[in-house]
């Protein structure tokens, strides 16, 4: 067992670190890293484009993507370090993310030859902007059970439905879409995975703004929309064999990483903060509380790692995900809850205080924490997944 | 022995029911809400209309009479239909400690105002140090020719931007203990070196305020009780103040389950309802308890604080500490419960999450309260 | 809306509490309110039965049953009264516990004259010492699922079958046993309600240790045991209908009154202790908890009170007994777990010491506390109650 | 960075895993819970010829020189299995002890004798103040000719009753820090003044005892390291045998999830096996996710300390605190989900939420070592 990086990744990690230390401009820098919107507005999309293509230059993007395809094949040690560092700088979201981690891995594994050409090097240098169109109204935790229709019309399908809760959609040029193919057959089967341009006559885009004024997700609407037949990915109706790769991706990345972040600038608010006024830091409650949750965000990162060791000797990403993506959020919850416990009526305020700066990203925890429990799974859901998959416990 | 409403309360809660659900649907909560008053006049004046804004003031007073347990049925009602606009500020905070300080004059000159809605006041208390009690209050009055000279900063004042006239609570000599040489103060509107700036807070259908003052001269006749002896009346409005926050805090978190188990019952996945899983289900059942006790303990102190009790401040720090505790967690639970759906500004779940959260704080979160509840057990 | 006593009720409440500080010896008190054993040994019981005979010679035996049957009548809050004064004084459990709670007033509705006649005196005398026959082994929260089987053989039964979980069964002269007399019916239905001699031969009782070493819960065996007809309570297998009313009773009893009493001594501890050398009080988190345990401790009381009312007020006993059973048993639990953070290493002692002379009490606590969250219906299932039967939620 | 076990601590792992299935399943661990010594000596001598009593000693002490990651496989293992006997108290604590501190003549004096189980040793330390810090050492050790003279009392002392051999901390003077002037001390069995009395305990598998010194004379090589210097090898002792209690705890934990996962799978109620209600796989779910993140922080923990990395007191704490609630949580829930048989005598939960309960306040439980944590990161 060994916590410590070897020195060929030690290596890499001072080199991709030394990069962003020269090339991140501050104003780049993410506030808050767990806010996962690819940018709140137009402008910053621009920038955070143009940030995309010099990363994309030097050659830091998509790294664990063959190099035959534009990546620099990094072993997955190497993409660990990267996501830390990367993370570490405060840069932000990529806008491409979902296609360099979502639809990037799926076309190369599934995609024909001329799909990889046509999509891969625009995902790479953000060119092309991509939405995951999977999640619909009705459907919530039970994905396959969709109902947007694509009917084969000869040389291409017409697509007629709705999706929700499409993160990006609102900037994105094309979407990958999951659509039922066949309504008769089984509920995971008859489901076909298809590309589409957001331009396509047809595609109308709502936002859905979240309780704490974030746009970032949105609902698409699919009428008679029509799309082509070879942008059909994998075969005719088994397209959640190949949306199941995807999905334990999506998993596998969430849990955010903000936490010891977030831990240190509360201890700091403590030993300052006039509560009541001796420091906060003097009462025990406060520190008994500050200590647990710092513990649970190196539980986290402990376990984080486990997990990263089994996919290190080779095994594929499992359900394990799942413990991190329960645990992750309902962690960010209670740091919120516990911001308020120690910034009382000043977390509540949407306005920087001389007592508390920071006090609107505050109450944006406060408000905002339960999206990390709902959003990619429930909580609920993950505790089935844990005690079915893991546990090997009957199906309710 | 018995715990239940009295057929006038059971018909008052009709009655706030039917008013809000007609007069106060959440389309026009949210309307206020976009504005600085969150309150429209006409609104107001129906308030006035129902008796609402002088409950608790003196029949003499041009008020109705009535106990904290009446206002707490009101209270429930507010909550639940998550009621924009100064009325706490004005009939608990500003008209409440008018009712427990002002002399005859005083209460005559403002509370029938109060009560027919013509004047709207509040509380000038907590400072920058966030406390509410004594010892927090360090603003500093000191005598001049004729009156007073009030300065220094308070903040989380409730809407104190709508107030014709604030209470100010601040230190007129340094006592024996904390509670001695607090006195109040009656500062109109618009005096020089008064401002109020609107913080912009959680919740809008309410705002919080900064209010400085900057050497504001007050005349004689502005003491509100006693000089000097200000706490003991102030300390029982901040008492009705937290009773009267948990009971808002109970409607709506009562308004939340409702919401929840109707959707829990219509929402399927996976072929049933998830109101069939035990994981919804339970959760629904927690949140009952959490509802159940909240109420229990408010009514128990709205009562203690009525009859005068004994034991009325634990009773009312009591359930402060847990209807804080238990609205959040509701709040909490019904987003989680309604899945993405509860986390958007469209659902009106929003409105609930955003005064729970604004009610907890205020007066004194869980925290804060149980403090004060081993205070006073340890004594 | 009133919290104190009407002058009638007080009255009542200051002649029984006088009655027990005159009568009630101190060898008598219960070290623990929440040891709910009848006796812990043969000799406790004798004495315990001579106490419930000195009670029911001064009329405060059985008080709500009507003054036909032996008792006075009395209603509800004088019954409620009873309680709060029986249990302040920290007078024992009685002997004929179940035979007054839930035989009693089963037998009062459901009973013929002759079965009244013969049973109800010697239950208010303590002549006779029931046990109740529910909980089968495999049937658990699923209570009507019982396999104990009773053939009608013309003038008498003859039962065969397993019951678990009987309380008292070691001292019990009688049984009141629930059996299964038509197996084709539905599960609820082909129930019946019998009367069951322990003496009969074919009746075998075997102790369940507890974990902490009590000795309270039996296995009854029945092989061929006979039991005559005129034993049937209410109809042929309709026993079901019968048995609700006193499960009623059993989950509105339940819910320990003895939280107060611990919390009033953990304050003395808390403020005695010389953990870390200040008094443990001292330590902001040691208060915090302690209050709220106070205040849970409150909410239970008086939500409590409130479902009294509405039973004073003429409803029946209602579901709202599974929200005491619940936060009553899980916050026993929290009290015990608190226990263990204030006395550290001494929480595990079970023997008196200088620091902590009670230390044995508390052990019995900390290891014992979830007999309350799943003795009586476990806590899963008091939220399957709460849930379907309070807010109407669809069965799973 | 590879966080997994090596094959080599796998293979320990499973032969430690058959070892204890044969020779110590809950039907033996039960019958020595019956006796003073809780373990037989063929068990002993079994534990020796496995090489585990000096599995962390330098080979010329006798020992295999393996680190305490390696020991956390074996004390997993031995959680699993709730191994009764000494092995903490001899191995961890006065093994332990006379490994960090000795000379080069008290280690080869002892040592060797402790892994070839000839002599059974270990710490007192804490006293009646509960305290697992310096501060708590109050115990006074005199120089007098010769030797040294202790006087005073050590509570909860592991397995002092079966120890050839007591390592006794003790005060030499008052120093200018609480650490400055402890020292330790030899203290072999039935020397004139000690008395040793086993105190009835939750965990009959391993006994607490008072141990009380009523002026002891000791010569001057029973002292252990530096005079007055003894506290900064102890404090790693100490720090050793949290890690050692986590790894049990851990240990323990997995076996009561399993146990309760199998159950849930085989029990049906409702024509549902048990395991199918999400109020059951939630719980499980739970259970597992406690367990995970207490191995997690266990096993950085014990490789900080093998490496000496400086943030392994942090890392000790954290591992300690997150056990110790984890394991009384998972043995609750445990307990809850098996309903009434998991409260029986008979069925063998009891046993590992006994020897949870023991292992979670030992040496510390959660919020003593979050105290510390905070100390730690507040620095």
């Amino acid at each position: 067992m060994d916590f410590s990086d070897s020195p060929e990744h030690a290596a890499f990690r001072h080199e991709f670190r030394a990069w962003l230390d020269t090339n991140l401009d501050d104003d780049l820098k993410v506030e808050d890293a767990q806010d996962q919107r690819i940018a709140p507005d137009r402008e910053i999309l621009e920038r955070r484009i143009a940030w995309q293509k010099k990363m994309h230059a030097a050659g830091w993007v998509g790294i664990s993507w063959p190099k035959e395809y534009g990546g620099r094949g990094a072993n997955f040690m190497q993409q660990v370090i990267w996501d830390e560092e990367y993370f570490r700088a405060r840069a932000p979201i990529l806008p491409c993310q979902s296609g360099l981690n979502l639809l990037g891995p799926t076309l190369i594994h599934w995609g024909t030859e001329a799909q990889k050409k046509r999509y891969l090097p625009k995902i790479l240098s953000a060119d092309e902007i991509w939405c995951q169109g999977y999640s619909e109204p009705g459907a919530g935790s039970d994905l396959a059970s969709l109902r947007t229709r694509a009917v084969d019309r000869g040389d291409h399908f017409v697509v007629n439905g709705q999706k929700v809760w499409t993160s990006g959609a609102h900037f994105a040029d094309w979407c990958f879409l999951l659509v039922r193919t066949d309504p008769d057959a089984p509920k995971h089967h008859g489901i076909s995975y298809l590309l589409v341009d957001m331009k396509t006559p047809g595609v109308t885009v709502r936002p859905l703004v979240l309780l704490n004024g974030h746009r970032h997700f949105n609902e698409v609407f699919f009428e008679d929309v029509v799309v082509p037949k070879e942008n059909l990915v994998g075969k005719l109706n088994e397209g959640w064999k190949v949306t199941t790769t995807t999905l334990m991706f999506e998993r596998g990345g969430a849990g955010g990483r903000d936490h010891a972040a977030q831990i240190a600038r509360l201890v700091e608010l403590a030993k300052q903060f006039p509560n009541r006024q001796e420091p906060a830091w003097a009462q025990s409650h406060i520190r008994q509380q500050l200590a647990q949750l710092a513990i649970e965000t190196k539980a986290l990162q402990m376990t984080r790692l486990r997990g990263l060791t089994r996919r290190l000797r080779g095994e594929p990403p499992g359900p394990e995900g799942s413990i991190l993506k329960l645990f992750g959020s309902e962690l960010a919850g209670r740091i919120a809850d516990f911001s308020s416990t120690l910034l009382g009526p000043y977390a509540t305020l949407d306005t920087p205080t001389e007592a508390v700066p920071d006090a609107p990203r505050w109450l944006n925890r406060v408000t905002g924490a339960r999206q990390y429990t709902i959003a990619g799974g429930t909580s609920e859901i993950q505790r089935n997944i844990i005690g079915e998959r893991v546990l090997g416990l009957p199906k309710g | 022995m018995d715990i239940g409403f009295s057929e006038e309360q059971e018909m008052l809660r009709a009655a706030a029911c039917k008013f809000l659900d007609d007069e106060c649907p959440t389309t026009f909560v949210r309307r206020q809400m976009e504005t600085e008053a969150a309150c429209t006049p006409e609104f107001w004046a129906q308030l006035a209309e129902q008796g609402w804004l002088g409950i608790n003031f003196a029949e003499e007073d041009g008020g109705s009479g009535l106990g904290l347990l009446d206002l707490v049925v009101l209270l429930e009602e507010m909550g639940r239909a998550v009621m924009p606009g100064p009325f706490f500020a004005t009939v608990l905070l500003g008209g409440g400690a008018i009712a427990a300080s002002g002399s005859p004059a005083q209460r005559r000159e403002y509370l029938p105002r109060i009560a027919d809605g013509s004047l709207k006041a509040t509380l000038a208390l907590t400072e920058p140090n966030a406390r509410w009690d004594a010892a927090g209050i360090t603003m500093t009055a000191r005598a001049a020719p004729g009156g007073f000279v009030l300065s220094g900063t308070k903040m989380f004042v409730p809407d104190a931007h709508l107030a014709d006239v604030l209470v100010v609570a601040a230190r007129t000599r340094d006592g024996s203990t904390m509670e001695d040489g607090v006195s109040l103060f009656l500062v109109p509107r618009g005096v020089p070196g008064l401002s109020i700036t609107v913080l912009p807070s959680v919740d809008a259908t309410r705002k919080l305020c900064e209010v400085r003052l900057d050497n504001v001269a007050v005349p004689e006749t502005a003491l509100l009780g006693e000089l000097h002896n200000g706490w003991s009346a102030l300390g029982r409005v901040i008492d009705r103040a937290a009773v009267a926050l948990s009971a808002e805090m109970c409607g709506g978190a009562q308004r939340v389950l409702d919401m929840t188990v109707e959707y829990a019952k219509l929402r399927t996945t996976f072929g049933k309802p998830i109101g069939s899983y035990q994981g919804v289900k339970h959760k629904c059942a927690d949140m009952l308890v959490e509802i159940e006790n909240a109420k229990s303990l408010t009514y128990y102190a709205a009562w203690a604080v009525d009859e005068g009790e004994a034991d009325a401040p634990l009773a009312v720090s009591m359930a402060k500490a847990y209807a804080s505790d238990a609205s959040r967690k509701v709040a909490a639970a019904g987003i989680q419960l309604h899945g993405g759906i509860g986390m958007t500004w469209e659902h009106d779940l929003q409105l609930y999450l955003k005064r729970a959260k604004a009610c907890e704080v205020a007066f004194g979160d869980a925290t804060w309260h149980r403090e004060r509840v081993a205070r006073l057990m340890g004594a």
